[in-house]
Order: C-alpha cells, then structure tokens, then sequence
C-alpha cells in the first residue's frame, strides 16, 4: 500500500468529501471525525513520503491506469513538493480540528455537512494541484480548489462575504482561464501534457525558448498565477475574500492557498518550463516578477498598517509574504530559493496561527475589529501567546521561523547582485512590526479602564491547533531540519549556488 | 504589412479565438451587471475552447472514431484536446452554476446585482460602523 | 447523377429557398406575430425539405431513419415552439400590428423601454 | 410555478420526456461507438426532468426526481468512479488500472474486457452524478423563482425600470 | 398493460437508433428501455387506453399528407408575401373549436400554426382558440373549420 | 539540536536557565507576593554565585562554554565566557541583586499593580543580559539583544497611562526600529563578509581581520552596526532614553545603570573588539565617526543635563553623555582608552544606579521629582543623600570614587594617540558634570527646608537604603580596587603596558 | 451531391447571418428569443449538412461511397440538439410569462 | 464555411455582450454556444459539439434563465469595479473615481484587453497553421500519435476520445465529475437553506 500513498493521500480526503453528504444524512455527529480522520491520513501520508524522499534522495513516481507518463496522467512526489504536501495536509488537519466549535457558531446547521464536504474537497484540491506530474491534471484539480474556496468565503455571515466570494470566482476564473491558456500554448507546441516530458523537450531543444508561443505560454501562466496567488498588483480580490469569510474557511485558505499557487509557479518554472528558460529564455521575466514581488513585499505590510479591522489586516500582510515565495524564484540562488521554500512552510505556520487567533476573535466577540483584542493578553493568555509568536514570526524575529525565511532570501539577493532588495526586505520589516507591535500593545497593554471584550479563553479544541501552529513557528526557527530540506529541495531544483 | 496580412490568414482561427476572447474579457472587466459578467466568463472560456481544438485540427482530417476502411489520406483529428476540452466545458458550467448561485445569494442581500451599487452599500455599512 | 440524386438536389434547393425566404421575412415584416408566421414554418418546411433531400439517396438505412426521426421531431417541436412564442407574446400583451392602425413600430435603438411598453 | 396552461405545450413536452430519456441512455450506451458519453447522457437526461418542472410546476417536476434520491445519487456517482479506480488498486494495479479487474496475469482478451467493463462502470458514474448534479443544480436554483404568479415574493425583479 | 406497449415503442426506437446488435448493446438496450419505461411510461400513453392510442397514431399518419400538402400550398403564399409580391394584413380571431381530447386540440393547434397564414396564439381555459393570421383569407380558412373537422377525426373521441 | 549537559561547559546556559527558572517561580507563586519576592531575590543571588564561580574558572583560565543549539550552519545560538562577557555579567548579576533588593522596597511602598509580570519580565531582562554577555557569536548576542528590548517594554508600560504609552512607544520604536533597520543588515553585511565559509563566531582580533570583503562594505557594516546598537544612547538616537523615564524608578535603574545601556555599549565594544578587531578598523577609519558622535554626545548631553529641573531626566541625560565615555574610550582605538572605556562599564553602573536609587528613594519618600524641590531634604534623608553624593562625584570624575580612575585610563588613551581634542572634551564635560550634580548636592544639604514640609519624613523603606548604601559603598570600593575591572577591561582592550 | 450540399450549407448559413440582426437589435425581447429560436433551429439542418460534406469528403479521399455511417454521428448531435432547442425555447418563454405574470401582480398590487 | 461560422459567433458574442436586458443576452448566449458546437462539428470534435450543446445551449441557459427570475433581468448602465481593486486601499480613491465610473471601467477594460490581445497576437506568430497535421501537437508519438494508433488494442472503444477520456486519463475524468459534483453541494450550501440563514442575508 505504501507505493499507493501518493493516490491515497490524495483520494481519501476526496472520498471523505464524497461520503460526507451521505454519511451526514444518516448521522451529524460522525462528520467532524471523518474529516479530522481523512486529514490526518493525509498528513500521515505526505509526511511519510517527504522523509521516504528526503531519506532515498529519490523523488516518487506514480503513474495512473498503469499508463506510461506522457500517455497517461501521474504523480510526482519530490522534496519541494514533499513539503508542500505535508504543509497542505498539516494545515488542513489543523483547520479541521479547529473548526468543530467555530463551524457550529457560523456556519447554518443545515449547510454544516455540506460545508465539511466542501471542506475536504478543497484540501483534497489543493493536495491534487500540488502532487501531479501532468499540467492539465493541474488545472482540474485547480479548478476543484478553486470553486471550494469560492464557496468557502461565500459562507461567511454577512453579505459582503457573498460579494467577496463572488468577485474571487470572476477574478479566478479569468486567472484560471489564462493558466488554461498557457497550458495550450505548451501543449501546442510540445503536444504534450506531462510536465517531465515538457522539461526534456525544452532541454533537448533550448531553441523552443525563443519562440513567441512559449514565451506567450509563460506569461499567461504567470499572469493566470499571479492572480490566484494575489501577486500585488493583482491581488485585489484577497482583503475582502479573507475579512468576510467564516473563520474555518479564512484559517485554512490563508495559509494554504497562495502558496499553492505560488507553488504551482515553482513547478511551472522548474518542473516545466526549465531553469534555463529563466536565465537565458526570457530574463525579462526575472525583473518583472522581482519588481511585483519587491513591491508587495514593501507595500503589503505597508497597507495593512492602517488597517482597522484583524482579518483585513492579515490578508494584506499575505500579501506582502507571498512576495517573499515569489523571490525565491527570482533571485534563482540556492540561498534565495532556501528562503523562498522555507517560507512556504513558515508563512503557512505564522499565517495559520494569526488566524487562529483571529478566528478565537470572532469566536468570542463575533467581529474582528483590532480593537477588540484591548486587554485579551489577560483573559486569553494562549491564544495571545500564539499571538505574540506568531507575530514575531512575521516580523522576523531572530529564533523564530520568520527569521530564517528573510535571511536566505537576503544572502540570496545580495549574491545574485540585487543589493536593493535587502533594503525592501528591512522595510517590510519594519512595516510588519510596526502593525504587529500596535497589535501586541493592544493585546497585553491595553489602557486600564478598557474592558476586554474576549472574556475568556477559546476551547481546546480551539487552542490546540493554534499552540501547535504557534510552536511550529518557534521549532522552524530553531531547529535546522526545515532548512537543511528546503537547502536540499533548492538543490534539487538544479540552481548553481 | 503584406506578410501581417498573409500571416493573420493562415491563422485566421487563431485570430478569431482572440477576438471572441477579448469580447468575453471585456464584458468581464466593463460590465458592471454580475449575471453580465458570467455571460463574458461564459464567452471567454469558449474562445479557449475554440484555441484548444484548432490545435488538434488536421487538413482534411476525420472525427477520431475508429474507422474499418479509412483511406490513408485522411488522417484522425486529435483527440486529446477534444477530450481536454470536454472536462474544461464541465468546469466552465460548474462555475457557471456556483457564480450563479451567489448572485441570487447576492441579490437577496443586498437588493441589487450592480457592482456599483454593492460596493456603494457596503462603503455605506463600513462608514456606518466606524 | 442518379434520379435519386437530382430529385435530391431539387428537395434541397427547395427546401434552402424556403429557408433563406423565411430568413428574409423575419427580417422584413413589420410585426413580431407576423415574423412569428415567416419563422416558424417557413423554417420547418425548408428544413423538412433539405434534411429529405440528404436522405433520398441514401435510401433506407439506419441513417435514413434519423433523419425521419428529425424530421418528426422537427414537425413537432417547431409549431410547438412557435405557438409557445406566440404565447408568451400574447401573455405579455403585446398587440399585433394592423394594416390599418399606421406605421409599424420603429426598431427603436433604446430597448430599455422596449418591453415595458408591452408589459 | 404554476402548470403551463396550453395543452399543446403540456402535451407535447410530456410525450417528449420519454423520448428524452431514452435518448440520454442511448447517448451513453453508445459513447464508446461514437460521440457522447456519461456526460452528454447525464446532462440530456437531467434536461428531460428540467422540462418536466418547466411545463407542470416546480413540485411535479420535483417528484420525479425527488431531493432525496438526487442528493444521494451525485455523489454515489463520483464515488462509483473513484471505487473502481480503488478497486484496481486493491486488485494489485495502479489506480483507474481497469485491466487489473480481470485479476492478475489475465489473458490479453480479459483485460480488454476488463477494460470495456471500466469504462461502462466509470461512464455510468460520470452520468449518475452528472444527471443529479444537474437536476439539484437546476432545482436549486429554480426553488424561489417559481412561485405562483399572485405572490410578490422579495427575491424577484426588484423595481429596476 | 401501459408499461408494455411504451417498452415496445421505446425497444424499436432504440433499435433504430442504435442499429448494433451484439448482446453488449442489446443488453444495455434492454435496460435502458426498461428503466425509461418504469420511470415514465405514464408519460407517454398519457394514462389513457392503449387501443385508442394506436388508431389515433394511425389516424395521424393518414392525416399527415393532406397536412403536408396544405404547408407546401399555403408556404407558397407566405414566400409571396415576404418579396413583397403580395400585401400582408395581419388580424386575430379566435374561434371555439368542438374537440374532446387534448390530442385533438394539440393537433389542431400544431396544424393551425404549421399552416403558414396562421399561428395558434393561445387557448384560453375554456377552449377557446386565438389565432393570428397573416391575412384575412387565412383567417378566414380556419374559419371554416375543415381543419377542425379533420382533427376531429383524427381525434376519433375524448380522454375519458 | 545539540543540547549540552556538561555543567562546565554549559556555565552560561545555566545562568540563563536559573534566571528563566526564576520566572517561573515568580509566576509559579504569583498569589503568595513575599515568597515571590523571595524567589527573585534568591534567583538574582544564585545567578550572581554562578557568575562569580564562572568568573573564578575563567580566571583559573578555563574556557566555558557551549553551542546551545545550531539553527543552521553559522547561525547558532552559542556561549563562550570571555573577559568583556564576564566583566558585563558581573556588573549586570551583581547589581540585579541590589536592584530586586530595592524594587522589592519601592513597590511594596507604592503598591503598584502588576508586580508579577514586573518580577517576571525583570527577571528575564537579567537571562538576556546574561545571554548577550556570554554569547559567543553576533547572532546569539543579537537574539538576546532583541529579548532585552522585548522584555523590558513591559517594564517601561507598566502604569499603563497615556504618557507611559507614548513613552514606551518612543522606547520600542528607537530599539526595535534601529536594530531591524540597521543592526539586522549590519550582521547579514558581517555575515556576507566574513569568508568563504560565513560565520558570526566573535574572535579575538576579530572576526573580519582576514575579511576580503571591499573597504566600504565593512565600513557600512560598521556604522550599521553601531547605529543599530541604538541602546548605547549616542545622539541622535538618543531620545528614547529621557522618555523612558516614565517607567518605575527601580526600572529605570535597570535601564541605565544595569541592563539596557550597558547591553549597548557593550555591544559596540564587541563589535568593535571581537568582529572588526581594532586593526581593522584603524585601516578603515570608520572608528572616527563614531568618536565625533560620542564627542558630540558628551558634550551636548552634559548641556541638555544641565537645564532639567525633573531629577530622573536631568540622570537620564546624564546617562547619555555618560555612556559616550565609554564609546568614546572603543573608539579612540587606544588600548589604554580602550581599558577605560570598558572598565567604564562597570564604574558607571555602581555610580549611576546608586543616583538612581536615590532618586526614587526620594520620590518614595518625599514625592519628589523636581530639583528645584530637594531644597534640604539633605538632612532628612541623610543616607540616601550621602549616597547621591558619592555617586555624583563618581560621575564627575572626582576621587574617592569610581569614575576617576576610568577617566584617567581615558585621558592616558587620548594622549597616546594624540586626540587632543577629546582631551578638551573631557575636560569640558567634567565641568559641566560638575555644573549639574553639584547644585543638587548643595541644594540637598544646604538650603533648608521649604514652609510646610511634612515633620514625618525620613528615610526610604529599609530595602532601598540597604540597597542604595551598597551601591554607593561599592562606588568608594571601586576606586580602592578597581583591578577586578581595570584588569578584565585590560585584557578586553589588549592593553599590556603597566598600571598607572 | 457535395456541392449541392454546400451551396444549402452556405444557403443556411446566409440565413442565420440574416437573423442575426434580428438577435442584436430586437427591438423586443420576443423579436430576440424568435430570432435565437431560428438560429437553433438552423442549426439541426446545419449539423445535418457538414455531416453529410464530411462523409463525402472522405469519399472524395477514397472512402468507400456508400458508407455514410459516420454522418449518423452528426444527426446524433443534430437531433440532442432538436431535444435541447426546444426545451431551451420552452424554457425562455415560461420564465417570460412568470415574469410578466409578476409584473402585472404588482401593478394590481401596487394601484 | 468555417469564416462564415467564426463570423456568426463573433456578431452572436458581440450581441451577448451588447444587449441589456439580461434574458435576451441569455437566449443570445445559447445561440452563440449552438453556434460554437457546429464549428466543433466543422472542426470534427464531435464529443465536444455534442457537449457544447447539452450543456451551454441546454443546461447553461435554463440555469441563467432560473436565476435570472430571481435576480432581475435588467442591466443597469454603471461600470464595472474590478479594475479599481489595485488602488482599493485609498478609499477615497474610490469615491472620487464613482464619477464616470462607466466610460472610466470601458476605458480600462479595453487597456487590458488590448494588451491582452497583444499579447496572444504575438504568440502566434511562430505558431503551427491551423491544421497542420505535423505539428509538433499532433506527432507526438507517446501522447497523440499513441492514442489513435493503439487505443483500440489497448483499450477498445471505437470513439479514440472515449478511450481517452475514460482510460488514459481516467484521472482527469474522475477530477471533472468530482467538479461537477463540487459545484452541486456549493450551489446546495449556498442556496438551500432554512429561515435562518435567509434572515441573516436580508440584514
């Protein structure tokens, strides 16, 4: 069975997101397992082939039907995507743990199942994006995760979240629409659709990098994942997307779906296009994706500075965090790749325990105004721990995961030669502790006279996943093992140190 | 200019996806009218369909079902990207019906499918709680 | 060419006058009921007409057979479809234009009034 | 909503329900002869049940194909597809591996049958889904729009002249 | 008894349209007949007796010509009037056809409107027809009712 | 992770196990305040033993010392115990004792809320010292550097009123802001420049001795370093320290005289001895800016000092000009000046702790934070006003005190290189130190009492004027046997020539 | 038989493209969902005839001149789409009517 | 024949786009989707056709037309706002830009379009005609070389795209139910819901 794990960690939450409507039929109670169970043999499964490849130093292979690759569709496990997975996985088990009480506070009772199938089926979305070797399989699968995330925000009380779901879906389709664009012009030119056949005839042949439909190809691909992954300039659906939608959802999509995307570009450049394409192909590319992703890195925290309410202001910092994912692969160096890879996982950690700590916000006052957190430090000492750290972790902290991520990536850029971009990473710095530090007063200092309006602390249904976020964020900024897979993952990729 | 000309010719399909792809992206963009701009979504996917099966065309081809008899000069179409845009014509209605669904949601909470007007109440609701 | 076939081409020729005449009135009557009367059979005669023609010389076959069968289809649904246009237009109260009554209306370029006048 | 009134509708659009169906089944049965497929079957069937609601009101139509029954059938369709893809996993071959449903080391005739199988199995599930998901699809969103002509219900046509 | 004659029907459709007779398709012929006719049999014979459904089906076929000829005649006029060849004076008259059975009225009304002139535009509650012709003698056609009577016969009796 | 168990070996872990499991013990026993108190004070002690028993093994000429944990390859967090280490942990552990001893006085007198997380947070303010002192490379020093900001600012907030928001705003701003803005590239630039391998290991002679990086980029890294080390208070970044104020005097103590400053100036003694090494620097001839600034800083700081009627600012400018000597000393690149500087370190916070202790055993006491207010208060509060006098005149330069003797080192440094005008700088300072401690002195003992003076005013509470006569002895003793400082700093600066 | 086949093609063609003004411009909504009406209609004939030219096109490439089974494909499309085209229409003109039937409701409503 | 076809459907989107109210522009819709089948069928994709027609002609059209009753069928002249979203975090941006907001979105719409355009006129320029039957999509020996000459002994079906479709890539097949499935519970979370849950949208 172990040689099906790459299926299974795939299928099984897909098939719990299948039952669930029918098993929910029969009894309600049975959903909230289910969908921890399905997600913790998701997690199990990836974790167990990310060290199977870090131990064998061999990606896996899987292909369906028993089809050779560029026959049939397959999947490929290596340590990048390795991490990824396990990333995905972990944060969906969390997320559904942490949704029991919350989920019952804001989702109708009469939709909860189906919000749990839909739910899983987004996890199972994201996982297929992530594990497949074929770049249509990318898109049906992108597709899966992407209707599921519309819907998930949909469900947010209030009716901005409607609107907030519904502008997601045009932009993400139009997003969508250009990937599938992109695919055809790839497919038009090498006819055909696995993503290690592309790569060889890419390598075969370099000459195919200055024809116009490849590059064309890329760009649309970029364009298509830039949006998905609100990339600054396109990131305008995000702020509304995470304030209005139900806690649940925003935890999850938070620290997982951008960096899906941004993923999802890793292997488009790496796994398709090639490095080559990178540096000789179209350097252009380079400097615009460094320009987009310099400037969400500055004006992403920069924005969420003003930012009244928590989730809002959250979403804005996403997006300058993605633009650190981004510039890993600009700057094409084992040291900025490093930082780039780790900083899906440490992104993923400080995110989800932000929200977490937004979601117990919600949880308990029903809004998520800033504000509202005056004086939780003293009600709620873990959550506002989780906080402190996780808050820490974004700004980069030295012993925190956050740290290592802004390290690697300014070695890289110093040695790729874009010395500006240390300056753009101190700032974004300071940016982010400027918000965090105006939400930490808040939580521990707030004036004497103000009553704290979270009264007590959140379940522990509720505090468990956020304190193992929250310690994830210290053990990735402590522990050399993250690095040490991201360098090996870096490796991997074929960069010249 | 000539060479332009003979060029857009020979790949007058291609510039036909384009364009129905623009009118459907334009709508997208400029339509302020919600179940508007599902029409152009609609519109755009389509075009890529149209982008999808003129890659498999072959002069003088066949539809690919196998066929006892067949004349060696007439060859099958490509089948892939039929089958590709098979799962892509499914994916477009799923949106289709989900946006669709959240307009009616919309409508019933805010009265109204206008862009316009969506983002003038909610800067009315934000201006009511600050 | 066989007798089948030139009775064929004939059927199709017919059948595509028919065709193109109904195209042709529903662009040149005045009134929607009376394109209803160029569209609906004029079209259902002259694809009656050209689907026969593509059948006459295949004779009887499998193939021959989906056509009747299309050809019924089409004899039923198309009235059908018709009287339910004319339906809804008579529930939304729309008038019928007459000889008598003057001008036609004009295809007035503002349509957002078009259907109010008739509600 | 309310029954069509005209009886040359009603007439028609009931006979023709059959004849839809039929049609939708002969459309999959013949997918792997020529075009069609669990798709195009599941959606032309779904139609048939639009029509039924579209002429006879909204809870006629329901009857035949009541919530229950659609509501189980979309996924049990979905799940059909992925059982088998995971029955031939179990059987020893890769997922969706259809030869291996003859079992091990089958001569070549099996496994083409076993493969025949597979795809009728597959298809059939790709039409169960399809035809509830598009009957829920359209019942869904059909639910509020089709009340009786008197009430002036609040999700309509707002006052937009 | 209702189930049987609609399978039937529904077998020889399927053979006509499947035209492959391997135990493959047979099969799946059957069943799917079979499932059609379970699901909506009562559709199709409208609950009414067999025997009548048959002679009426009959009684259609021989209709069928004198139909036909009547569309070739009057499409003629209408092509006329489109080139402007003739004038076109649009009216509506309703009349009261006395038919019994929904299949009378249905043919009818189908006949009325396949018969260029004339568009059956709605029948009201109570059976009254509304008809929109394109001109008066078209109008006046239907009004002599021999289409009526023709349907009539095809109609050979009510419902109950 | 590399968890190290010798005890030997892991000296400094220790120190900062047994401050961080001091906290858990005030924590542990928050409801029951005199054995909370109690477990501060026993923790301050037993850290203090250990220190004096690591100091007494690094005199024995053992090397102590462990990496605690490995983060990635040249970034790790690690301890080695060296002479400025120990030298800045002695001071800071000593005086924490004396410093708990007095807190426990002052707020039991003022009953202030929140003293948990005030013991709390203090106590892990001594384990970052005792981390950043005993820190073998510039990212653990930096970590721990970042912990002391952190932690401390929860000291600063502590009345939780607007002015004290603002004040330890202004505080985490120049702290936080300077360290990410400046002191983060400065040790990525170090990091870069280091050698093939990089590393932020401090050595002796420094780090980037053998460095190939190009001039101007260890010269940025350099004044980014220091501009980043924005605790040592040198102008212009100096304007957290008067708003710092606001925070309990037992707090600004802390600030001043133990713990914040002093991680500071020690910081730029590391950097300047242990990662650019002096030769290096005299190549570069960065050092120089920095010895315009301090200049720049004495003097101004000294003339700011003077015209501030509030006692605790008037201390706090004070501080900034105070703590330029000792920059000063590092920068002139002179080892002679370079032993005055450090042993500056530690003379300037017996001195400067004891003013501060008396300035808040007055505010306990009287209510009084003006000058202009002290008018006799000389002879009801005779101890403590004994001691702000010796503590003064240490500032001042005077005998039989303290500062004497590193100003002599410094005069000696100035002359070997020849700076003749930061002779005059001292001298200029010394003078206005003079100008605004004295008055306060005259002031205190000889102009009586205004009308209406309160007849029950005496002494402090016991715990502070136990505490603050151990300062001002340790001031006196300090200039009878300054080797414990003279001889670390000595070894720090490189110094071998003899004793004056 | 090709070119008569494509001569009624392009004849049906020329027809929907005469239509289509009818679609565009109206100027009522009925003038519009007759015109769509008669677009889907055309098509069925449409389908129908590119089969047809299809089939003998192979023909044309040495195909066997009898073998028209593979038009049955195209009249297979051809007649779903008589299926969908009639529920399509039925489909529009019901919700008309509904809707016509609320705005009268609420003009007796609302006088 | 195919020009023709291509003509059609571009007038048809045109007037999908153009036409105001709401169910007309639906019916245009499934004309245009008809007509998008029979230049499948020109192009011999016929599964595609046939799908293209169940679905956008058929299932698409009554879908709109349903939610159309709900929602209205009239739309208004105001702009679009989506092209605002990068300048989003300045409200007052935004208000100041409620004026012309119409001709302002029409404007920007077609900026982007046109660069769009750009764009994918210039990745034809080395593409393969259309039709070439040895383009490298179409020689593929592993992919679409493989598919038509061995589907049969290694699958079965006549119909190459139902082998492929089902067998080959089986696996993209079972993602599309599941999508078609995903997209039923989404509309059923969203729309079918008790008292409550409408309550609290009217607020």
């Amino acid at each position: 069975m172990v040689a099906h794990l790459p299926v299974l960690t795939i299928m099984i939450p897909l098939f719990a997101g299948l039952f669930m409507p029918l098993l929910g039929r029969l009894n309600r109670a049975i959903v909230w397992p289910l969908a921890v169970g399905a997600l913790g043999f998701a997690t199990f499964g990836s974790i167990h082939m990310l060290v199977d490849v870090a131990t064998t130093g061999e990606a896996i292979h899987y292909s369906f039907g028993g089809w050779a690759l560029p026959t049939g569709i397959g999947y490929r496990v290596d340590l990048l995507n390795g991490m990824v997975l396990a990333m995905i996985a972990g944060a969906g088990l969390l997320t559904s743990i942490w949704m029991l009480r919350p989920a019952q506070k804001e989702i109708p009772d009469e939709g909860r199942t189906s919000y749990y199938a839909v739910f899983l089926l987004c996890c199972a979305g994201f996982l297929g994006i992530t594990i497949t070797a074929d770049i249509f399989n990318l898109y049906v699968f992108l597709e899966i995760a992407s209707i599921t995330s519309y819907v998930l925000i949909a469900m947010g009380g209030r009716r901005q979240a409607l609107y907030a779901g519904y502008s997601y879906l045009i932009v993400g389709s139009i997003g969508a629409t250009f990937i599938l664009l992109g695919i055809g012009h790839l497919y038009m030119r090498t006819g055909s659709l696995g993503m290690a056949d592309i790569l060889s005839q890419f390598q075969a042949d370099t000459s195919l990098y200055t024809l116009s439909d490849v590059r064309t190809a890329f760009a649309f691909f970029t364009v298509g994942l830039a949006i998905k992954m609100a990339l600054f300039p396109l990131h305008g659906w995000q702020p509304s997307a995470y304030t209005y939608a139900p806690s649940p959802s925003s935890l999850f999509i938070a620290s997982t779906s951008t960096k899906v995307s941004a993923y999802a570009f890793y292997r488009i450049c790496f796994g398709v296009f090639g490095l080559a394409f990178l540096t000789d192909g179209l350097p252009e590319i380079r400097q615009i994706v460094l320009v987009m992703s310099s400037a969400a890195i500055v004006l992403g925290p920069l924005i969420a500075i003003r930012q009244g309410d928590l989730k809002r202001l959250l979403a804005y910092s996403s997006v300058g965090q993605i633009g650190y994912i981004m510039l890993g692969v600009v700057l094409l160096n084992v040291d900025g790749l490093t930082g780039g890879i780790i900083h899906f996982w440490n992104h993923a950690a400080a995110k989800g325990s932000l929200f977490c700590v937004a979601g117990a916000l919600v949880f308990r006052t029903g809004s998520s105004r800033v504000s509202d957190l005056a004086g939780m430090g003293r009600r709620a000492p873990w959550t506002s721990a989780v906080l402190t750290v996780a808050g820490c972790s974004m700004v980069g902290v030295p012993m925190t995961a956050g740290f290592l991520s802004k390290w690697y990536l300014a070695a890289g850029a110093l040695e790729a030669d874009y010395v500006f971009v240390v300056p753009v990473l101190i700032a974004s710095s300071v940016f982010t502790a400027i918000y965090v530090w105006r939400v930490l007063q808040l939580v521990w200092f707030a004036p004497k006279d103000v009553e704290p309006a979270v009264t007590s602390e959140v379940p522990w249904s509720m505090r468990i996943p956020a304190l193992a976020l929250g310690a994830a964020c210290l053990v990735f900024g402590l522990t050399p093992w993250s690095v040490d897979l991201a360098r090996s993952a870096a490796v991997a990729l074929g960069v010249g140190s | 200019m000539l060479d332009v000309l003979s060029h857009l010719w020979s790949h007058y399909h291609y510039v036909f996806y384009i364009l129905l792809m623009l009118i459907g992206l334009y709508a997208v963009l400029a339509k302020g009218n919600l179940v508007k701009k599902v029409i152009g979504l609609n519109v755009l996917q389509t075009a890529v369909f149209l982008f999808y099966i003129s890659i498999g065309r072959k002069a003088g081809g066949t539809a690919p079902v196998l066929w006892e008899g067949k004349p060696e000069t007439v060859p099958y179409e490509n089948p892939l990207p039929h089958v590709l845009m098979l799962t892509a014509i499914v994916v477009g209605v799923s949106i289709t019906a989900v946006a669709l669904a959240l307009i009616i949601r919309i409508k019933r909470g805010y009265g109204t499918i206008e862009e316009g007007e969506i983002l003038a109440l909610d800067e009315a609701d934000a201006r009511g709680e600050s | 060419m066989t007798v089948l076939e030139i009775i064929a081409t004939v059927v199709i020729a017919l059948g595509a006058l028919v065709m193109l005449a109904g195209a042709a009135g529903v662009v040149r009557f005045p009134d929607f009921y009376s394109r209803l009367h160029a569209a609906g059979k004029a079209d259902t005669l002259g694809q009656g007409l050209i689907l026969l023609g593509l059948a006459i010389p295949i004779g009887l076959s499998l193939i021959s057979f989906k056509i009747a069968l299309i050809i019924l289809f089409i004899f039923i649904f198309n009235p059908t479809a018709t009287h339910a246009l004319a339906r809804g237009a008579w529930t939304l109260g729309l008038k019928p234009w007459e000889k008598h009554q003057g001008e036609p209306r004009t295809d007035d370029e503002d349509d957002d009034h078009g259907e109010e006048d008739h509600a | 909503m309310r029954t069509e009134k005209s009886p040359v509708i009603r007439y028609v659009a009931l006979r023709a329900v059959p004849f839809i169906q039929l049609y939708a089944l002969y459309v999959l049965g013949h997918g792997e002869d020529g075009p069609g497929g669990g798709f195009q079957g599941g959606v032309i069937f779904a139609s048939s049940f639009v029509l039924m609601a579209l002429v006879y009101g909204y809870g006629t139509g329901r009857k035949g194909a009541p919530e229950k029954i659609t509501d189980i059938l979309a996924p049990a369709g979905c799940v059909l597809y992925a059982g088998i893809g995971l029955i031939c996993l179990l059987m020893g071959g890769a997922f969706l591996e259809y030869g291996r449903l003859a079992g091990e080391g089958a001569s070549e005739a099996a496994k083409h049958s076993a493969h025949h199988f597979g795809l009728i199995g597959i298809e059939a599930g790709v039409m169960i889904t399809v035809t509830a998901s598009m009957i829920t699809l359209f019942f869904e969103m059909a639910r509020d729009a089709h009340v009786d002509h008197g009430q002036d219900d609040d999700d309509g046509e707002d006052d937009d002249a | 008894m209702g189930f049987v004659v609609a399978w039937i029907m529904l077998a020889v459709l399927w053979l006509g349209l499947s035209g492959f007779t391997d135990p493959v398709h047979l099969v799946f012929g059957a069943v799917s007949v079979t499932l059609v006719s379970a699901l909506s049999h009562r559709h199709l014979t409208g609950g009414g007796s067999v025997g009548r459904g048959m002679a009426r089906l009959l009684r259609l076929a021989l209709y069928m010509p004198w139909l036909l000829w009547q569309i070739a005649a009057a499409n003629l006029d209408v092509m006329l009037r489109i080139f402007g060849v003739r004038e076109i004076d649009p009216c509506v008259v309703r009349f009261k056809p006395d038919l019994e059975s929904d299949f009378g009225r249905v043919t009818l009304a189908n006949s009325i409107t396949l018969t260029p002139g004339t568009v059956t535009v709605d029948i009201t509650d109570d059976g009254e027809y509304i008809i929109h012709a394109l001109t008066r003698e078209a109008a006046d056609a239907v009004l002599t009712r021999v289409m009526e009577a023709k349907a009539r016969s095809v109609e050979g009796g009510s419902d109950a | 992770m590399i968890l190290a168990f010798d005890l030997l070996a892991s000296g400094p872990s220790v120190s900062i196990g047994i401050c961080l499991l001091g906290v858990l013990g005030i924590l542990a026993t928050r409801r029951m305040p005199n054995v909370r108190e109690g477990v501060s004070l026993t923790t301050a002690v037993v850290n203090f033993g250990l220190v004096l028993w690591m100091y007494g093994r690094f005199q024995a000429g053992e090397t102590l010392g462990s990496t605690l944990l490995e983060i990635v390859p040249g970034l790790e967090i690690g301890f080695r115990v060296d002479a400025l280490g120990i030298l800045f942990a002695l001071v800071a552990s000593g005086l924490w004792i004396l410093n708990t001893l007095y807190s426990i006085g002052y707020m039991r007198a003022h009953e202030e809320p929140r003293q948990t997380r005030f013991y709390s947070c203090f106590a892990i303010a001594i384990a970052a010292c005792m981390g950043a002192a005993f820190s073998s490379n510039l990212f653990s020093m930096f970590a721990f550097y970042e912990l002391l900001t952190i932690c401390t600012y929860p000291l600063v907030i502590h009345a939780q009123t607007d002015t004290a928001r603002a004040g330890a705003k202004r505080y985490v701003t120049y702290l936080l802001g300077a360290s990410l803005c400046f002191l983060l590239p400065a040790m990525f630039l170090i990091w870069q420049a280091s050698g093939a391998v990089p590393s932020l290991q401090f050595a002796e002679g420094g780090l980037l001795a053998s460095s190939t990086a190009s001039g101007f980029t260890l010269g940025l890294a350099f004044l980014l370093a220091v501009a980043g080390l924005a605790k040592c208070g040198v102008m212009p970044l100096h304007s957290w320290l008067p708003a710092a104020m606001v925070a309990p005097t037992p707090v600004s103590a802390l600030l001043h005289a133990v713990a914040v400053v002093k991680m500071g100036v020690f910081g730029v003694c590391r950097i300047v001895f242990h990662v650019f090494g002096v030769d290096l620097l005299g190549r570069l001839g960065v050092a120089d800016v920095l010895l315009y600034a301090a200049c720049f800083t004495i003097v101004v700081g000294s003339l700011v000092a003077l015209v501030q009627d509030n006692l605790k600012r008037r201390l706090a400018y004070s501080t900034i000009s105070q703590l330029s000597y000792i920059l000063l000393g590092v920068a002139l690149l002179a080892p002679a000046a370079g032993v005055g500087g450090v042993a500056h370190i530690g003379f300037h916070a017996v001195s400067k702790i004891t003013l501060f202790f008396a300035a808040g055993a007055i505010y306990v006491a009287a209510h009084k934070t003006k000058v202009s207010e002290l008018d006799g208060i000389g002879r009801r509060m005779p101890i403590t006003m004994a001691a702000f006098t010796i503590g003064a005149l240490s500032m001042i330069g005077l005998p039989p005190t303290a500062g004497i003797v590193s100003k002599w080192w410094l005069v000696r440094g100035a002359v070997e290189v020849e700076q003749w005008p930061v002779l005059a700088v001292l001298l200029i300072s010394t003078l206005l130190n003079a100008g605004y401690f004295l008055p306060i002195v005259w002031r205190a003992f000889f102009r009586p009492s205004p009308e209406g003076t309160p007849s029950g005013l005496k002494e402090a509470p016991l715990p502070c004027v136990i505490a603050l006569s151990g300062t001002a002895l340790l001031t006196l003793l300090c200039f009878f046997y300054p080797d414990l400082f003279v001889d670390l700093a000595a070894e720090v600066a490189g110094y071998e020539g003899g004793r004056p | 038989m090709h070119d008569v086949h494509l001569l009624a093609l392009i004849a049906v063609l020329i027809g929907v493209l005469v239509v289509l003004p009818r679609a565009i411009r109206g100027p009522t909504l009925l003038d519009r969902i007759l015109a769509v009406n008669v677009i889907g209609t055309k098509t069925i004939v449409l389908l129908a005839l590119i089969g047809f030219l299809r089939v003998e096109h192979t023909i044309a490439e040495g195909a066997a001149a009898d073998d028209y089974s593979r038009a049955g494909f195209f009249l297979d499309i051809a007649l779903a789409y008589a299926l969908i085209n009639f529920i399509a229409t039925i489909a529009v003109l019901r919700y008309i009517e509904i809707r016509a039937g609320r705005a009268k409701a609420r003009e007796g409503g609302g006088a | 024949m195919t020009l023709l076809t291509l003509l059609l459907l571009v007038g048809l989107a045109v007037a999908a786009v153009r036409v105001r109210d709401l169910l007309a522009a639906t019916a245009i819709l499934g004309a245009y989707s008809l007509m998008m089948a029979v230049l499948w069928c020109q192009m011999n994709a016929l599964d595609v056709a046939f799908t293209e027609a169940a679905v956008g002609a058929g299932i698409s059209t009554v879908l709109m037309l349903s939610a159309l009753l709900r929602v209205g069928a009239k739309e208004g002249r105001r702009g679009s706002h989506i092209l605002r979203h990068p300048l989003m975090t300045m409200q007052e941006l935004a208000t100041t830009m409620r004026r012309n907001e119409a001709r302002r979105s029409a404007w920007g719409s077609a900026l982007v379009c046109l660069l769009v355009g750009a764009a994918l006129l210039y990745g034809t320029i080395d593409m393969p005609r259309v039709g070439d039957a040895e383009s490298p999509a179409n020689t593929h020996t592993k992919v679409a070389e493989h598919y038509i000459t061995k589907s049969h002994d290694e699958v079965g079906p006549a119909n190459i795209v139902t082998s492929v479709l089902g067998d080959y890539r089986g696996y993209d097949t079972m993602g599309e139910t599941c999508v078609i499935f995903t997209a039923a519970l989404c509309v059923l979370l969203l729309l079918r819901q008790t008292g409550t849950a409408r309550r609290r949208d009217e607020d």
